[in-house]
């Protein structure tokens, strides 16, 4: 990887990035709340969150992405929400069985309704955008320390 | 049909690159066929609506095994390309017939 | 119908395309172009959620593939030996295809699938969980379980990646490395 | 009062939730993750026992995920078979993990070793509790992802080639694997493995059992390493750390390989004659074949993979007999396979890191500077030799009768040549490795740490009373049932009909 392109790309980009990447943020967000009466979810939010900060790191080079996102934040994250996934499902084994649903089903067809289906999907989404987020990185900064070498 | 390219791919090809977009594409492979086992004939997404009863839905289990297949592919793809790029810091090359310091 | 059969032609065109060519970067971007008809197919046979899923794990994917290829696009060592092997992998693909024609017949009508359990999701789906998307009410709550495999297979390849891209990974006999946990 | 089913998923949850733990908090403090991890196998070893003891008291147990009944659910079931995996497989890991506590600190981030290896108890626990096909086979793809990247822990050019052929072709038996789901799927359009087993009595054979069952062999085939699938095999294991050729080794390739191929071909589809001839020719295949490479080789540890391929041969023969003594002597094979073996890769891994070499040839007198390894070695070598007293003869000589009741007399004249071989080749390793000649070289070697020796101890006193396990009132306990439940063969699915009420 060059200089130029740990800066990161020209300034067309730089100036649609700030707005463009807002907009995915909210858009992964809206995906995970609604995982449950549209199309979506948590896997597909987590990734379109994941892909925000991609595009953030893409236009502007490593450093100001991280900066946002330090790598001790995103692994907190990642195992955050794998403890919470698991521990929805303990919970609900504590009320007599493995993933019971122990929330009350609520007004069909609301935002706030289908237990804990909205609570898993927000875990997920925290997992995978934080995990997804951390191997791109892991594969950017391999390459950056290999080219050092040569 | 596409399952069977990604297959031919994987057995004749010596480029580790190639391999995995093999794996990959006999990944799509299965998941497609998966879907189109399950598609019914003038179909309806499942997903239910406050006004109007749907009926005729297409099964909604495949969809979601094929939804845990394609992050399982996912996974497996963001190995094979660590090692990938490993191999090629160590070796310098993606060609296979190069790497070949274990025998049989 | 049309239109699904001529995306199904296009997909294995492209796949085609993918293997075929020498320059890693195409290769490479026909895949993806592979994956974004298969996003369109999971469209057009009514499964919006795999439409986005596929569409956003493609890129993904493909971003992370470009990662790798990128200047390193080599030229191949056309060593055109491989013939034999080639013959052995139609021949098995050729006995794989005869079987799985066979097996075809068997199978229940494209478009009248059985849907034994399934129906029990479309009618009781909403009544029991109370989320309207019936597919997201399989993957948590029906199948919860299948989903926490699921995402612990995703955490396993964060950690897995993690681990491969350690700079050193054995410590020298004796020998006091600097731990480069991140 | 909580039903004593209910401790059937804390199989796989305790396990996820000591790898999560360990992610957390153990990059911070080098102590937590050896705490942790040994906490959590120790608790599983004991779990099992109990689910062991259920098991004979009160039956097979199912249980039903998020209290959906067995159809739309995810069932879990614990039977006999269930049960005597379970304990296979948290007593390797359990031992590995007591091993690695010393072995691993020549390698970095150990908590990351720690947490891959818990992950991958998860995955073999939740392959072996499952009860739902599509379930087992994500739980598959969670052991073998975090095996994958076992393998390539080290990092060095070779582990990464290693892990990348292993990678390749384990993701192809994977997807054989999904394709035959789908086809099962869509012809009896259900998930559940009892459920199907019963549709598919139903309704007579076709080509889609056929096609499923092609797809399977080639499947589980690749994961258990049976010879035409074999080729990862050698390199794979021998590249990873010495605990986790020992838990690939002993434990991976059965709860993944054998055991599902077991479950699907007796309970499921229902076992038939071509079948369970097919079975009987690859596995005579991997035992002549694995052993025969074997004898070459001077590695220590490629020397061991290759008689895994050849051990797994006997198993695969034993359970493809479909005889009652036949499937005892199979299953028992199995578990003092993952014994004998496991003990064998901790061995080398000690000479290794002791000495820093695995070649044979450079090896020589180790028995004066390292005693025990010395001895838990030749118990394992003569285990595996079938020398009377020790487990492996019970078994082999279970298998080989079996076979000549069965009329089998080639299998059997085959079974007893690969055993005669894996003799020869053992007294190999034992000569060149510990007996002769101290070499000048070794003079400062030393007997490795505590914690290693412990688990290599423990492992050695399985093996010398292994065979006592044949006594007929432990064998009602722990064999029986197990093989019992193969025997039923698609009777299973009234037995977990029954279960769920």
């Amino acid at each position: 990887m060059s200089k130029e392109q740990e800066k990161g790309m020209s300034l067309i980009v730089k100036v649609i990035t700030p707005f463009t990447v807002g907009l995915i943020l909210l858009y992964g967000i809206y995906i995970v709340l609604h995982g449950h009466i549209s199309p979506g979810g948590g896997f597909a939010g987590g990734v379109i969150i994941a892909l925000s900060f991609v595009h953030l790191m893409l236009a502007y080079g490593k450093e100001v992405a991280l900066k946002k996102l330090p790598r001790k934040t995103i692994s907190f994250f990642e195992s955050t929400g794998a403890l919470l996934f698991l521990s929805i499902a303990l919970i609900g084994f504590s009320g007599g069985y493995f993933f019971l649903n122990f929330i009350s089903k609520g007004e069909k067809f609301r935002l706030f309704s289908a237990g804990i289906i909205p609570f898993c999907n927000i875990a997920i989404s925290l997992k995978v955008g934080a995990g997804l987020f951390a191997i791109f990185i892991a594969l950017v900064l391999l390459k950056f320390e290999w080219e050092k070498k040569e | 049909m596409l399952f069977c390219c990604g297959l031919y791919c994987i057995l004749v090809k010596r480029n580790i690159i190639k391999i995995i977009l093999g794996i990959t594409i006999a990944e799509y492979a299965v998941n497609l066929f998966f879907i189109l086992v399950a598609y019914r004939m003038e179909g309806r997404a499942p997903i239910l609506s406050s006004e109007v009863e749907i009926v005729n839905m297409v099964d909604p289990l495949p969809q979601a095994l094929v939804l845990t297949s394609i992050v399982i592919g996912l996974a497996t793809t963001t190995m094979l390309v660590a090692i990938a790029m490993r191999i090629y810091e160590k070796y310098g090359t993606f060609d296979i017939t190069k790497i070949k310091e274990l025998k049989g | 119908m049309i239109e699904l059969y001529i995306l199904l032609v296009l997909m294995i065109v492209g796949a085609i395309v993918a293997i075929e060519l020498k320059d890693l970067l195409s290769a490479v971007i026909s895949t993806g172009a592979v994956g974004l008809v298969l996003s369109i197919v999971f469209l057009i046979i009514k499964a919006p959620d795999l439409a986005i899923t596929q569409i956003v794990v493609e890129m993904l994917c493909f971003i992370i593939l470009l990662r790798a290829i990128l200047k390193k696009d080599l030229p191949f060592s056309k060593t055109d030996s491989w013939l034999f092997n080639t013959f052995v992998a139609a021949g098995f693909i050729a006995m794989f295809l005869f079987v799985a024609v066979k097996a075809f017949k068997d199978l229940p009508e494209f478009g009248y699938p059985i849907m034994r359990v399934a129906n029990i999701y479309l009618k009781e789906g909403l009544a029991k969980t109370g989320a309207s998307n019936l597919v997201s009410s399989i993957i948590l709550d029906f199948r919860a379980y299948d989903t926490l495999g699921e995402a612990t297979i995703l955490f396993t390849a964060v950690i897995g990646v993690l681990t491969i891209v350690r700079r050193i990974g054995r410590k020298k006999k004796d020998e006091i490395v600097e731990e480069d946990d991140e | 009062m909580i039903a004593i089913s209910h401790i059937i998923p804390l199989f796989v949850a305790i396990s996820l939730l000591g790898a999560f733990i360990i992610s957390i908090i153990g990059k911070k403090l080098k102590w937590i993750p050896d705490v942790i991890g040994n906490i959590t196998t120790l608790i599983l070893l004991g779990l099992s026992i109990l689910a062991m003891w259920t098991i004979v008291t009160k039956g097979t147990l199912v249980y039903s995920v998020g209290s959906w009944k067995l159809p739309i659910g995810i069932a879990l079931v614990l039977d006999g078979l269930t049960a005597f995996m379970l304990i296979t497989v948290n007593l390797i890991a359990f031992s590995v993990s007591i091993y690695s506590i010393s072995y691993m600190e020549r390698f970095t981030s150990k908590w990351k070793f720690y947490t891959l290896f818990l992950l991958m108890v998860a995955g073999m626990n939740g392959v072996v509790v499952s009860g739902d096909i599509f379930n087992l086979f994500v739980f598959l793809e969670i052991a073998s992802v975090a095996s994958y990247a076992l393998v390539a822990f080290g990092t060095e050019r070779h582990e990464l080639e290693a892990a990348f052929k292993y990678t390749v072709m384990s993701s192809v038996g994977s997807l054989f694997l999904l394709l035959g789901i789908v086809f099962l799927y869509s012809y009896t359009s259900t998930l559940n493995m009892a459920d199907m087993a019963n549709i598919l009595a139903q309704k007579s054979a076709s080509n889609i059992t056929i096609m499923v069952s092609v797809l399977f062999i080639m499947g589980f085939g690749l994961k258990a390493a049976l010879v035409p699938f074999h080729a990862w095999l050698p390199d794979a294991h021998p590249s990873a750390p010495a605990p986790i050729s020992a838990m690939l080794s002993g434990v991976l390739i059965k709860s993944l390989g054998i055991y599902t191929l077991c479950r699907i071909f007796y309970n499921v589809i229902g076992i038939n004659f071509p079948l369970s001839s097919i079975l009987m020719i690859l596995g005579t295949l991997s035992m002549v074949i694995g052993v025969f490479l074997a004898i070459g080789q001077w590695d220590f540890k490629r020397l061991l993979a290759y008689h895994s391929i050849s051990q797994i041969g006997y198993v695969i023969l034993g359970i493809g007999l479909g005889t009652p003594l036949g499937i005892i002597g199979g299953l028992f094979h199995l578990f003092n396979h993952s014994v004998f073996k496991s003990l064998l890769f901790l061995n080398s891994g000690a000479v290794e890191y002791a000495t820093g070499t695995r070649d044979l040839q450079e090896m020589g007198g180790l028995a004066t500077k390292m005693p025990i390894t010395s001895t838990t070695s030749l118990i394992a070598s003569m285990s595996i030799a079938g020398i009377p007293p020790f487990n492996g003869f019970w078994s082999k000589l279970i298998i080989i009768i079996a076979a000549v009741q069965a009329n089998h007399l080639g299998y059997a004249f085959w079974a007893v040549l690969a055993s005669i071989l894996t003799l020869a080749s053992f007294t190999k390793v034992m000569k060149y490795a510990f007996f002769g000649e101290l070499r000048k070289k070794w003079s400062e070697v030393k007997e490795v740490p505590f914690f290693m020796k412990i688990a290599m101890v423990i492992l050695a006193l399985i093996c010398v009373v292994g065979g006592a396990l044949l006594i007929p009132n432990i064998n009602e306990v722990f064999l029986k049932p197990a093989s019992d439940v193969l025997l039923e063969g698609t009777k299973y699915a009234d037995i977990v009909f029954k279960g769920i009420q």
